[in-house]
């Protein structure tokens, strides 16, 4: 099986889907792996690395002679046609987004897997490349606040003064959340955190952060391990917490996801409004919408004296070790479901099951068929 | 016994038991073995009443059997305590 | 009785003094022992001096066949049975204090036809009965411990009222056997109470209380010795007997704490000492509990650890404990290390967040891989608030939810300490077998208080 | 005597075991004063039952003067001078000793005529040789303490061998006493040997060692009641006379560690009472040192506790150690914060860093300005390698390089310790006189190995 | 007295001697003289030696006098000693 | 008194000399404070706050009355040119740097004090603005480092593969250097560091960081703390051992500074070329002269694949704290020099003496003097 690996197009990334470790694991499996002359550049994999690996390092059409394609981001249309009908691809998609690429699929006959739609459960872990970028874009997120205030973290008492250590306030305890708040933790900020679900709470306290809980309100309703409705009256509650809590942040995170809709609204033009002068936002739900009315995707903007921080593709901004990662994610599913010879997985099984998107030119991922009507 | 006599035993009765109480206060776990098997050892200081049974009762046959008979139980709890503390201990040295 | 014989009784019972001072200190235990030895030694040939030897030849060879019994016995035994020898030996001492209160009743009351005055009688009583009882007790004990009798607790119903009645019975005839001396009869009764309440207090006690139970054993026969002293009119029998009748009190409440008992529910027995997990669902697994004293032994007894953090460390904010625990291990030249779980706690890189905060080098964490064989080698695995990452069911049980995940091989252990408050599940909401395994001791508790007991009894240790 | 004397007796002596048992407790010493005090009301009233009253009146007389003397002193002495007060009770009591003994000895020579024997004989010289020298002893160190003699050593050259003459000479004279005992010269002559001894012994010791010199005094009139006892052949005496003579012994040794001396520099005398601080420039300083278990009992007794974190906290890592402190103390409900200086450290912030990563929460760390007026409410500031930032002279000395810093006021708390390793200076390299002062004890040793074992005895405590 | 009698005099003066060795093992500084003063306190017991001086002795005028002179100074260290042993243990207490 | 604020006029720099709470504490002490209007704005302190605390907000020309000025940077000649005659100004002059304005000042007879000569004796450590300074700086330059970095500092074991922790290199131990080692080490970093004055390594190692000791050589001259003369043979062998260490460091931090003189170079550009691709180096050197032969000042550049840092203000990059701590220095060597009658300050004791640079229309000041040859 010879496996291509495109170097990625889109704007900013500097991720790449695999790293010469892993290219060498392939290798040894009786893999070949053909990659883009470049792919790694902006991960500082340098092309004789890969060489070094096992890989054969090439200009961009010869790529497309491989049997199944690794990418970070969804492949483009241009890159499907190029590849021969019945071909395989492997990459985040969020295929429900976008039905053009599904159609191309289709019509290639090309079986796809989406890296987002790994099922989260235990022997999938190391395939969860949305934990191992998350975790990477909470730590991220906080250097980026920090570096954007005007400020220090950490208490000082010093003769020149006191340095009142800075409040950092984290919107959910998921996984870039928590690394968020173990990160601001370290770095010796005050952290609180508030999220939907109940159990987080231990979570926070177990990183030293404190959790703040919308008191007298149940009405979340949790489905294997995400939050997936919110009645009226907690938004309400909740509302009131933040508004009165935000008024002291130094630096707010965001990162409240509802899986497959928008991000819910958390900080309103309002409670900008009502933060100190030079204090930081970073939405790190930007891409999906926003948590916060004013941030701006991609962007990082000044609005009633607080800095909206919108980068919506923080892991890139990590890319060795979000490459590293993400290679070792991609080519376990990849091993998972095929061998040298060719895939072998089993259509029922739950891993495959959930990340196959198309197959045959038939679209079979249920929830994206849910969401596309395709 | 005499009254004043008596006492005085109590006297020492109850310095010892006093003394016993002060000496024992800390003692690691490791050594609650060998401490109870060293203080069983010496509680067989009973040999020096078997003994004294034996040979001032020495007479009858009863008691005489019975001294005996506690002669040999008093030594082995001697003999045996010491024995197998002083072994147990060696054990810890090695570490 | 001369002046020396008294003087050499003052030496020997400051001998006994300094061995049980010196027993009670790591360092210089063994030369207690030998202290008290000697002070032994003195207090016999100082007797030997005093009697008339009448009968010489019986009280040499009576000596010799006890020493040569004790001395075989206590080379013989494997270490693992010196508890029950202890028991044994400490029976055969009470007896012999019952022999020796006997003796001197029949003697006085057969023999010589004097009246044995209330001091004496009490105390001639109080011999016969603590003598006795500490015998059989002390056997049962013996028995129980080697297996001979089911070291379950036996009861049944109406035991200690039964005891009690006994007990009265006892009081009765005591004042029988002082009212009426020159009858044999209501002693030979005292004592077959004496040997029948030792069995009956013993045998509802279980196993694992043993230790507890011969340490009071040793106290009585200290005391019974005591009480001898009192019948005998000497001095170093008194002061030897109520040196161990108090220190063994003493120290009997020490292991009762040690194990996290009082003195009283061992004594009433009947608990049982094996918990069931509190599991509603699924086959109860049974599990041995262990208490902190005995973990710091464990650890202390060690040459390599490896630690298993999981989310429970995290909840109880035991990383500063850890690294205490280490720095112990580490003075005894433990190998010490932790296996890092990749997915342990709840975000990636949980446990390395808190162990680093809590100060411990890079080089001790070990990824899984790296140390997953090392687990068969591995004396102690101490697993603290850690579940899922130690389920063999992810090996071995496809049903599970679990199935697949690649887990750290704990079980492999030779020994396995869990720390964790309860039965309780982990995040993936599934049992747990690892914790019936033979090897595997529950510690329970909050895992930052509990292993800074156990830091605490291994700074004490050393 | 009866046996209910002998039995109040006997809880007299019970009581004063107990009494000076929980004297050393903090918590119980109180319970323990009042337990001997009951004690020797119980052994005086039954002493009175026994006497013939011959002389009621005189007794009870003698007894209220005593009684009301005592009393007064006790009432109105300054607490500063309560040492110099001990000193004085103390002498009476040897004095008094002497006095029985003399009282005795007359009585049996000149008034019965009887023969004393070698027992009484030997008793009644030891009790004047020991009541004697306690008596003037004393009297000496009261003079020093209080300032009628200069608290200076006051040596002279042969005067060991002088003491030792003077001892020889006693021992012939006391040999006299025994054989021709109708003679009163000669017992009359050991009196005033003694009382002579007493005041030579004492007159070198400086007066800081005074405190040391009065234990042992009182450790000698507990062994000058011991000796009347046995001229009375009387147990309560016996035994509370050996009780203080022993335990005696033993603080006089615990305080002599305490102040760095051995027993016999403090005895030998003439060395000056300083230790002086390993200074080779400026006035040395006199310091006290504590041990790890004395600052537990510390920590364990106080109500609040400031500790002053300095660059030896960070050289010898130990901020972990201070927060399992933190822990200790809060667990004992003491209020327990940290005093941070601007300037502690080698960089701004130093503190805050160390005790961030040992998980010390931001609240328990309160600025130099907001704390600095709770010290003198304070019962113990713990002062962990600081030194500069805590040392006085920045108030006090113009002179000195630190001068005009503002300093933490730890030296106006009750009792401040100082954990570091030795008399080593900080970053301005000067002496710090807060070493010397009266409420500063010195804890030496790396920070972290000595407040580890602090935290370990106060977890043996609870 | 005869020797029997001494011995155990003796027994009663090592064990107590052992037993104040014991009780005395660590004490913090500040009770250091609070346990002086108190048990200074203790060996004023002579108090019972000079009673049964003044009242046993008390008819030789000498004899008697001492045993006055005695018991004064003895009530002295009694009632002084508890009495400020007492006033430095109140001072602990307050905080 | 009649204490003048004016507003920085230096490219990119956010501080000013006074905070509001310290504005409040000086007309406590019955001072007339005038700030110039927009003075705190981007150490995000309004206008209002200042008047708020008492101060005169006013157009900057009117500033001009004052007796006394307050400034964080050097006083511009055009500035100077503006002040009536005997006027008194402190700042951070570097005044043996700039001949010109020392010319200015004496011409029109200003008593002139440099903040950045306060003597560093215990007592003037609330004046000591270098170390105030510094002290933020050495924080600012590991999130700087950092967010340039392609890797996280922690090590990370996560179910997608171990992320090995960054390697930070630290030169110079002084105030800045310590605080990066802290904060490195804070973030997860393995640190080492190295400096020329052997007292350092306890101090290195009381903030967890490694000691590299140039083995076998003394030869260096301490004086008063501060770095005066290191030996050639000294620096040969330090070579070496940087050489060998920098190949494996991610992130490399450099704070060697010597009094007075140029900064001695001690990254090469071989050493650079010889760092790992993705590398980073923040020079904090830069100002004067750099550490790193390579580095630019206010520039971040990427040579040999290494990212040159070569930010000369990093305090101003956290106005806020740097603005507050600056403030309290420079105050309270104000309230050192003078009441609120006029300067009152003798001439002869050490911390007067030490900041005093011209006075009555002459140089004073003995190191100045040294250098210009005035
Ligand atoms: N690392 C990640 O990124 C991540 C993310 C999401 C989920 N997960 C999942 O989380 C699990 C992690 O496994 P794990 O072994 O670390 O944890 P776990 O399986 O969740 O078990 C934690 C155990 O800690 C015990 N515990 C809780 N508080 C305690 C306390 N104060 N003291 C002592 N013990 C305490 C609990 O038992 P008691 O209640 O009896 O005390 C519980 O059984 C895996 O299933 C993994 O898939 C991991
Ligand atoms: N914070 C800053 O920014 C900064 C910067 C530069 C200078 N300074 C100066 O540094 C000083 C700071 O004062 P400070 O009180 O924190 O420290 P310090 O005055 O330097 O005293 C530190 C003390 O710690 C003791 N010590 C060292 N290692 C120890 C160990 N392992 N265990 C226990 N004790 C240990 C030393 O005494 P032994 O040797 O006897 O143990 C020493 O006396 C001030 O003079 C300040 O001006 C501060
Ligand atoms: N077992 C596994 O293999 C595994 C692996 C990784 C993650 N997980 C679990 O998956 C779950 C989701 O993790 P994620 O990081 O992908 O979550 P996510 O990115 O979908 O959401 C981030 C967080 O935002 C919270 N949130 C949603 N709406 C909110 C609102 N209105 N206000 C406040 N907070 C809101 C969510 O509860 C969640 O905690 C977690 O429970 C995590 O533990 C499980
Ligand atoms: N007592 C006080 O009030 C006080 C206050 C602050 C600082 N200080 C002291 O002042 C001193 C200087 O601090 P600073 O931060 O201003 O120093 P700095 O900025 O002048 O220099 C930074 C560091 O670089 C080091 N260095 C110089 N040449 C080097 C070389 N070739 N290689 C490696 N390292 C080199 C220096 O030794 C110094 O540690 C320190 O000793 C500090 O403790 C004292």
């Amino acid at each position: 099986m010879k496996i291509g690996v495109l170097k990625e197009t889109k704007e900013f990334e500097k991720r790449v889907a695999l790293s010469p470790d892993v290219v060498k694991l392939l290798i040894k499996k009786e893999f070949k792996v053909i990659i883009e002359s470049g792919a790694g550049e902006s991960s500082y994999f340098l092309d004789a690395d890969f060489e070094a690996a096992g890989a054969q390092v090439v200009p961009k059409k010869e790529v497309f002679s491989a049997d199944v394609f690794l990418k970070v981001n969804a492949f483009t249309l241009e890159e499907v046609a190029e590849m021969r009908k019945g071909a395989a691809c492997i990459s985040f998609l969020y295929a429900y987004q976008l039905p053009d690429l599904v159609k191309a699929f289709k019509e290639k006959q090309i079986q796809s897997f989406s890296m987002d739609a790994v099922p989260r459960i235990s022997r999938a872990q190391k395939m969860d490349a949305l934990s191992s970028q998350a975790n990477l874009a909470g730590y991220k997120a906080v250097l980026l606040g920090a570096n954007h205030l005007g400020k220090i973290f950490p208490l000082m008492m010093t003769a020149s003064g006191t340095i009142t250590p800075a409040k950092v306030l984290i919107f959910g305890a998921g996984v870039a959340g928590l690394q968020a708040i173990a990160t601001a933790k370290r770095l010796g900020a005050i952290v609180e955190c508030t999220d939907v679900r109940p159990e987080t709470k231990e979570q926070v306290e177990s990183l030293g952060g404190r959790f703040l809980t919308v008191e007298g309100v149940e009405g979340v309703k949790v489905e294997g391990g995400y939050a997936k409705e919110v009645s009226a009256e907690y938004l309400e509650k909740q509302q009131q917490l933040i508004r009165e809590k935000i008024k002291d942040a130094d630096l707010v995170i965001t990162t409240a996801l509802v899986m497959g809709k928008k991000s819910p609204i958390l900080v309103t033009e309002d409670m900008v409004k009502s933060m100190k002068t030079g204090s930081v936002i970073v939405d790190m739900a930007v891409e999906s919408g926003g948590n916060c009315e004013l941030s701006e995707k991609n962007q990082t903007v000044v609005k009633h004296g607080v800095t909206l921080v919108g980068e919506s593709n923080l892991p890139s901004l990590l890319p060795v070790n979000a490459s590293q990662l993400y290679a070792t994610n991609i080519s376990t599913l990849l091993l998972h479901l095929a061998n040298s010879s060719g895939f072998t997985y089993d259509q029922e099984e739950e891993i495959a099951k959930g990340v196959l998107i198309t197959k045959d030119g038939e679209l079979v991922h249920p929830f994206t068929k849910s969401i596309l009507n395709l | 016994m005499n009254a004043e006599a008596l006492i005085i035993l109590i006297y020492v009765l109850v310095l010892a038991s006093f003394l016993g109480f002060e000496l024992i206060s800390k003692v690691p776990p490791t050594l609650h073995t060998p401490l109870m098997s060293g203080s069983n050892a010496i509680s067989g200081i009973t040999i020096v009443g078997a003994l004294i049974a034996t040979s001032e009762m020495g007479f009858t046959t009863l008691s005489k059997w019975l001294g005996m008979f506690a002669l040999i139980l008093a030594t082995i709890n001697v003999v045996g305590g010491y024995a197998v503390t002083d072994r147990m201990l060696k054990m810890f040295k090695k570490k | 009785m001369s002046n020396i014989v008294q003087i050499a009784y003052l030496i020997a019972s400051v001998l006994f003094v300094l061995g049980i001072k010196f027993l009670g200190k790591t360092k210089d235990a063994r030369r207690g022992n030998m202290l008290s030895a000697v002070g032994m030694l003195i207090a016999i040939v100082a007797t030997l001096t005093t009697l008339e030897i009448m009968s010489f030849v019986e009280m040499f060879a009576c000596m010799l066949v006890g020493g040569a019994i004790g001395l075989y016995y206590a080379k013989k035994v494997e270490m693992t049975q010196i508890p029950e020898m202890v028991a044994l030996f400490n029976g055969f001492g009470g007896m012999a204090s019952l022999g020796v209160a006997l003796s001197d009743h029949f003697f006085k009351t057969q023999v010589q036809g004097v009246e044995i005055d209330t001091v004496n009688s009490v105390s001639i009583i109080a011999s016969v009965l603590i003598g006795g009882v500490t015998f059989t007790g002390s056997v049962v004990a013996w028995l129980k411990l080697n297996g001979k009798v089911s070291g379950q607790p036996i009861t049944f119903s109406g035991q200690h009222l039964l005891n009690l009645l006994l007990l009265l019975t006892f009081l009765g005839v005591a004042v029988m056997t002082y009212l009426f001396q020159i009858e044999p009869i209501y002693i030979t009764i005292l004592v077959a109470i004496a040997l029948l309440v030792g069995v009956l207090i013993v045998i509802p006690i279980g196993g694992a209380d043993m230790p507890v139970v011969i340490s009071l054993l040793n106290s009585y026969s200290g005391m019974a010795a005591c009480a001898t002293g009192f019948i005998l009119n000497n001095n170093v029998l008194i002061v030897a007997g109520s040196l161990v009748g108090a220190s063994g009190i003493i120290l009997t409440q020490i292991m009762c704490k040690a194990m996290n008992r009082s003195l009283m529910n061992v004594l009433l027995g009947g608990f049982g000492q094996t918990t069931s997990a509190g599991a509603q669902d699924g086959p109860s697994i049974v599990i041995k509990e262990i208490g902190v004293e005995e973990s710091a032994m464990l650890f202390d007894s060690a040459s390599s650890v490896i630690v298993v953090p999981g989310y429970g460390m995290a909840v109880a904010q035991a990383q500063h404990v850890m690294r205490e625990l280490m720095e112990q291990c580490e003075k005894r030249n433990i190998d010490f290390r932790f296996a890092i779980h990749p997915v342990a706690g709840r975000m990636p890189g949980h446990m390395n967040v808190l162990l680093a905060e809590a100060n411990i080098s890079y080089d001790k964490l070990i990824e899984m891989e790296s140390i997953n064989d090392d687990f068969a080698n591995t004396d102690i695995v101490l697993v603290v608030g850690a579940n899922d990452v130690v389920n063999p069911a992810a090996r071995t049980n496809p049903q599970s939810p679990i199935y697949g995940m690649p887990i750290l091989n704990a079980d492999k252990a030779r020994t396995v300490i869990v720390s964790k408050r309860s039965m309780g599940k982990g995040y993936a909401g599934i049992e747990n077998e690892l914790f019936g395994y033979p090897n595997c001791l529950m510690l329970f508790g909050d895992a930052k208080q509990t292993l800074t007991k156990v830091v605490g009894e291994m700074k004490e240790m050393s």
